[in-house]
């Protein structure tokens, strides 16, 4: 288990924005140690953008909650310009694998309630709020409330709150995963721009390797049990952001079979099935 | 809005507590007996000092020796159980019947509309307005005690179970209808674990109801032995010592239920608790 | 099996299944109703006190659960007669019982007159405030003139002690009380108009009356024996002491009975004087608004048991008879009883 | 869904049942008037009430006493329920110290209370307030310790300040178990001032009840029930609304 | 708005076990009327796989808890059988898109829980509960509570418990969404096994479009705004299971394209882009 030399390999920035030195994290289920992290370095540059693959359970959100700062009971160290997360910051932003809308807020009041902290003036608020409901394409949808929401909207809603306080460092745990294939390209595109225009530090946890590889300047391949960094991949520049380019595909593939799922493409499935 | 200021959101700030060192965790175990002993202490300052009238605040002292006194001859220990007994008893019934009327209405719509503005009335009625028909109908003996106290230990179970199933989440019955539950499962899966924590909150309701009830009939209803009897007796003859003794006791059963009820509480809950 | 349910609308101090206070106390210490029913077989005596004093016990009447009520008070018992209780009254069961009026003992106040204007504590419905009433009149005053509080015995104590109310009217328990120094008794009825005290009687429902009237006559009879223990001056001590086990000091009841002979209260004989104190109250109760019916008091009381009973015992001539005023009529044997010499 | 009236009148089943019941036993004589009277003299007694004022001068008289008395029990009761649920420290010093003193009845505190207060208006807003106050406390420091750890850390990834927190997360997670604190203070709150008007008053709904059993007038005291009753149902339906206003966003079909 | 006739043009049964005859659903949000399903046909055949695509909010959601009998506030009928479906019924089982797992209930009772009605015998139970777990491969975690599971883990065990009491009906609502690519590849396998050997008929609404042509037998394009079926697709044998045949892939294209995402597979994100 060689741990992986951690620096940027293709950020925009060059100093390490976020360290995350050698943490382990173990959790007790049922009588049992589940080692859900083991030693994990990694080291993002400033405007870097990280995506994270994995399997099921190997860790990834484990991972976004101790960058936040909701767990400080782990081994190890995870620092932000050297200085060790104690706590949550409006520094960090997130959307959680689960949308986490609060029931009694409706979609407005929702993403309103990120900039409560902000200090902005209430006008300025309106208008952000109104701005990303556009971006997610549901200024319609302002008044509703979560529970009268789609599945693929409710994380829409998710998506526009961690956004709107334009945050220096955006963890996203599969933002697009209960999106339509239309709305997830629309948006890759718009967190691109977004990610891009503003300078923000990107971790991207998704198990659209295709996703990962599009919107990633490095790719984290991690293994579980324990879960741990197998394998890190530079996307050069020479791979663009062309899907259909053959550089992009060959990465892709290679995440792939680091992933465990062999051969190229779309002869995966039918390796697996052969072998299963 | 400054006590909560004062002990501000800890609990929201450090969800997940580092170890605490083992002395720390010792003071840990003792805050519940902080404020208590304060308490005493300026009782037994104050009695001394002069500052309270001795009739009215009797040394601590005293109390311990009329309470040492009352437990050898006195027969306070019977008197003690006695009340426990009828106490359990009553509460048992009260809640079980409140627990399951409460599941009833939650569970079924015409129930709630048939029965719950009924309820309703019935709860704003003084248990006290009772007492004359419960002597009536059951005696002013063991059984109209019980059915008093069980009447009293019903409310809040009802209430709380009632309001508990009602806000379980839409999804989880949803469920229920899903995997074509009848109602017992709806009960057992879903409502019950479910509602528990309120259910656990209107049983520590009940529990307090149930003990004030005890008194209650006891003071109310024919005599016989018990906690209230004798407590009447601090207040007629106005000794102070054996009142207060009494209310100690009174509170002190409260903490002892306090903690086998949280104890069970934490059990059922441990889901909560990963 | 016949059960005889008897019931005594109050208990001693610490709810003591205990009495005191009247010759009911002497019968079921010394078990002279079990005594009597001896030869009957099947029979079972119960007895119960009741906390709720007057009101509880009509309820349990009413309720069926008593056949014999011990005791009860004047008032409750007109009031359950005037709410339908189908009961028989058969015996007087105390008369000039005594009433106290208790301050605090830096009190300013020294009569009854005093009390205009101050705040007292008065327990509405029950038979001390027709007799609490009573006595204002007695004393030029009436209810308006004083701010009454309405308290249970015990809050009254409480408030009392405290200084929250000026004054109290009650019965032999704040005897004990100001014997500590927690009160002082500035008033009795005792030295007063006869007529002030409160009384008391043995009542049957109808229906065992009807069913068992040689059941009757015995209970009656074994009262009847109970009153005339406890009637003789030579067992003074003795009936205090029996009344002790409800938990009042010996001394208090020495206090409650200072110069006054037992055989003035626990006289079971209905006479003039008794029948016309339940008119009157009845009368008052009616004109007070506390029943809405009136009460037929002729039809009600039924002595033939008690009559038996004193021919029985021979005991015709043993207690002096008292007229509507409350002036002795005829002297009794009782009045000759001495003291035990010790 | 029903329709508004079907729930009315499905409301109203159980209440006319008993109601026919009452009236049938006691047109056949079934219901000795000492037990249970008919209901036309409760009726009457009801209305004799009203017309010579008596009746509404006790409810006043009663209402004000439960008004002062629920609103300060109730709002010491949010204030020290929220704040023990919310602090682990402080429920560890002051839970078992409020569980023993709510487990003394309120009888037994009186004769205590009357000595250190006295017995006028004082008392009765002390006491219902403490009634009130038990239930409030305990329930809302069980919501507030209900809330979804799921919301908590939304909070503080937001960076909630403090109040933000409480209004924004604590307080509407615990809107139910709040509102079931403020019934049970609410229902409470009467069952004591029957108590201590029983014991310490001249006027009042409790004091007419006390007066009536001691007068043996049963249909006095069911009047005063029934007026009792109806008051609390009067809030409580005040409740619901304000309940259900504030979780306008609970999906209406709720089951 | 052309009604699409809906017959099953490549089902493995002919007879129509399940009828959707001209359903229509409106909700009220925030004050507007909301057009969720709009004149929805659909017949599907016993033994039938559907595969239902669609963007985020078109009533997908909507249409599956219509056919459970969750909601019967609807125009036009569900049949099935030719009976109106008026309630739920151990016949349709399904995968909620939010797993739904009781969280007062361990890993093990949850999947149990659907067993309740069963009327087996415990130790089949047991036994059937066993096997499941471990076809989503979380044998190990059996007595772990919902709280301790990672998303996937989670939705894993939903798909054993809507898997356990083998129902005539399955329906699922993204059931593998939140997971990785081979455990989604491996499940889709055994999903397919099972399906075939027990005769049961899907409805599998995905986001997925690979996923949709690989185990339906028809595909249904909805499009929303009013949400409506826009073209039934067949997938006929010539296109077999291999997702690198180009049938397959013509036909991926096919759908991407109904979906408004144009030109084919890999160009579809930088056509997207270059709209954008
Ligand atoms: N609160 C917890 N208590 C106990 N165990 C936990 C807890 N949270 C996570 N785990 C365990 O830690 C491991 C990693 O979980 P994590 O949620 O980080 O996985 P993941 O990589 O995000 O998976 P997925 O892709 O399925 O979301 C799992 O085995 C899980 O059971
Ligand atoms: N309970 C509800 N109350 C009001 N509106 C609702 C409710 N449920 C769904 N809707 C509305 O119905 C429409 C369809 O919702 P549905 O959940 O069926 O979408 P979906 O196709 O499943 O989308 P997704 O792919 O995002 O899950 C949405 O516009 C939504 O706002
Ligand atoms: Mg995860
Ligand atoms: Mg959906």
């Amino acid at each position: 288990m060689s741990d992986p030399v951690a620096t940027p390999e293709r950020g925009r920035g060059q100093s390490h924005a976020l360290e995350i030195a050698d943490v382990s994290k173990r959790f007790r289920v049922a009588g049992r140690q589940v080692q859900a992290l083991s030693h994990v370095h990694l080291a993002v540059g400033e405007g870097e953008f990280v995506s994270i693959v994995g399997s099921s359970g190997c860790g990834k959100s484990t991972l976004l909650r101790l960058v936040l700062g909701l767990d400080t009971d782990y081994d190890g160290e995870i620092r932000v310009d050297g200085q060790r997360v104690e706590r949550p910051g409006l520094d960090r932003s997130i959307v959680f694998q689960e949308h986490r809308l609060l029931p009694w807020l409706n979609v407005e009041a929702n993403v309103a309630a990120a900039l409560r902290q902000s200090g902005l003036a209430a006008a300025e608020r309106g208008q952000l709020v109104r701005d990303h409901l556009h971006l997610v394409g549901l200024e319609q949808f302002a008044k509703a409330y979560p529970a009268q929401l789609s599945g693929g909207m409710a994380q829409r809603v998710a998506i526009a709150r961690a956004l709107v306080t334009k945050p220096r460092f955006l963890l996203l745990d599969e933002p697009f995963g209960a999106l339509d294939a239309l709305t997830r390209l629309r948006l890759q595109d718009e967190l691109q721009r977004i990610v891009r225009n503003e300078g923000t530090t990107a971790v991207l946890v998704t198990h659209d390797v295709d996703e990962a590889v599009y919107l990633g300047d490095r790719i984290v391949v991690m293994h579980p049990h324990p879960g741990r960094i197998a394998t890190i991949l530079p996307v050069t520049d020479a791979v663009s952001r062309d899907r259909s380019d053959p550089n992009f595909i060959g990465l892709r593939d290679e995440v792939l079979s680091r992933l465990g799922v062999s051969r190229t493409g779309n002869d995966a499935a039918a390796e697996v099935r052969r072998s299963a | 809005m400054s006590l909560i200021t004062i002990m501000g959101l800890e609990r929201l700030s450090h969800s997940v507590p580092i170890a605490p060192p083992p002395f720390r965790s010792i003071g840990r175990h003792l805050r519940p007996l902080a404020l208590p002993i304060t308490l005493l202490a300026i009782w037994e300052l104050l009695a001394h000092a002069g500052v309270a009238d001795a009739r009215f605040v009797p040394p601590l002292e005293a109390v311990v020796a009329r309470g040492i006194a009352e437990f050898g001859a006195g027969g306070l220990g019977f008197n003690l159980l006695a009340s426990l007994e009828r106490d359990l008893i009553g509460f048992a019934c009260g809640s079980v019947a409140g627990i399951t009327l409460g599941l009833a209405i939650g569970f079924s719509r015409i129930i709630e509309r048939l029965l719950g503005p009924v309820l309703l009335v019935h709860r704003q009625i003084a248990l006290f307005a009772w007492v004359p028909l419960i002597s009536m109908w059951f005696g002013g003996g063991e059984a109209g005690k019980v059915v008093f106290i069980a009447l009293a230990a019903f409310q809040p179970a009802l209430i709380n179970t009632w309001q508990g199933v009602s806000g379980i989440p839409r999804s989880y019955r949803e469920l229920a209808d899903v995997l074509t539950f009848g109602w017992f499962d709806f009960a057992w899966i879903i409502a019950i674990p479910g509602a528990l924590p309120q259910i656990f909150t209107g049983l520590h309701s009940a529990l307090i109801y149930a003990w004030t009830a005890t008194v209650g009939a006891e003071l109310l209803l024919n005599i016989a032995p018990g906690l209230g009897g004798r407590m009447n007796e601090g207040q007629h003859l106005f000794h102070m010592d054996l009142l207060l003794l009494c209310i100690l006791l009174l509170g002190g059963v409260g903490v002892v239920f306090n903690v086998v009820a949280g104890a069970v509480e934490h059990r059922l809950l441990r889901w909560r608790i990963p | 099996e016949t059960l005889i349910r008897i019931g005594y609308p109050g208990t001693g101090i610490d709810d003591r299944p205990y009495a005191y206070g009247d010759y009911v106390a002497v019968a079921n210490v010394q078990k002279l109703v079990e005594a009597e029913f001896k030869d009957v077989p099947d029979t079972k005596i119960t007895w119960t006190f009741f906390r709720g004093a007057g009101p509880a016990l009509n309820e349990s009447l009413a309720a069926g659960q008593l056949d014999f009520a011990a005791g009860l008070g004047d008032l409750p018992s007109i009031v359950g007669r005037s709410r339908g209780l189908q009961t028989k009254y058969l015996a007087s069961a105390g008369s000039h019982d005594a009433l106290y009026l208790a301050v605090p003992p830096d009190s300013q106040l020294k009569t009854v007159e005093d009390l205009k204007g101050h705040k007292v504590a008065q327990f509405r419905g029950t038979n001390l405030q027709i007799a609490t009433d009573r006595v204002l009149e007695k004393h030029g005053l009436a209810e308006k003139d004083i701010r009454f509080v309405s308290l249970d015995s015990n809050s009254a104590t409480a408030a009392l002690i405290s200084g929250n109310v000026e004054a109290s009217f009650g019965g032999s328990e704040y005897l004990d009380l100001a014997k500590r120094g927690a009160v002082k008794i500035i008033y009795s009825t005792k030295n007063d108009d006869p007529t002030l005290g409160r009384n008391a009687g043995l009542l049957v429902t109808a229906e065992f009356e009807k069913a068992h009237p040689e059941f009757t006559a015995k209970v009656v009879r074994a009262f009847v024996k109970g009153a005339r223990f406890g009637s003789d001056e030579a067992n003074r001590q003795a009936v205090f002491e029996l009344w002790s086990k409800a938990g009042l000091p010996v001394e208090s009841f020495e206090a409650d009975f200072k110069d006054e002979r037992l055989a003035h209260r626990l006289s079971p004989v209905v006479d003039d004087f008794i029948i016309a104190r339940y008119k009157d109250q009845a009368a008052r109760a009616k004109a007070y608004g506390l029943i809405k019916k009136d009460v037929d008091i002729d039809s009600w009381f039924e002595t033939k048991y008690l009559k038996q009973a004193l021919v029985d015992l021979k005991l015709e001539n043993y207690w002096s008879t008292f007229d509507a005023k409350g002036r002795k009529a005829t002297e009794g044997e009782v009045e000759h009883t001495k003291a035990a010499s010790n | 869904m029903l329709p508004a009236a079907g729930i009315l009148v499905l409301g109203l089943v159980v209440p006319l049942g008993l109601l026919t019941a009452w009236t049938v036993a006691a047109l056949l004589g079934q219901l000795p008037e000492q037990i249970l009277p008919p209901p036309w003299v409760v009726f009457d007694t009801l209305l004799d009430g009203i017309q010579d004022g008596s009746l509404l001068s006790s409810t006043v008289t009663s209402l004000e006493r439960v008004a002062e008395g629920f609103a300060a029990g109730a709002l010491a009761g949010l204030v020290f329920g929220t704040a023990v649920g919310l602090s682990k420290t402080l429920r560890d010093f002051l839970d078992p110290l409020f569980l023993a003193l709510s487990q003394v009845p309120t009888l037994g505190w009186m004769p205590i209370i009357i000595l250190i207060v006295g017995i006028d208006e004082g008392l009765k807003i002390i006491v219902i307030g403490w009634s009130a106050f038990i239930p409030v406390v305990l329930n809302t420091s069980q919501g507030v310790r209900d809330v979804p750890e799921a919301y908590v850390e939304l909070g503080r990834v937001l960076s909630f300040s403090r109040w933000s927190k409480l209004t924004m997360i604590v307080l509407p997670s615990a809107v139910p178990s709040i509102f079931t604190g403020l019934r049970e203070g609410l229902a409470n709150g009467w069952q004591t001032l029957v108590a201590v008007e029983l014991i310490a008053s001249f006027e009042g709904l409790g004091y007419l009840m006390a007066y009536g059993r001691q007068l043996f007038q049963l249909e006095l005291v069911l009047s005063a029930m029934i007026v009792v009753g109806l008051i609390g149902l009067v809030i409580h339906g005040l409740l619901t609304l304000a309940e259900n206003r504030l979780q306008r966003w609970r999906p209406e079909t709720a089951r």
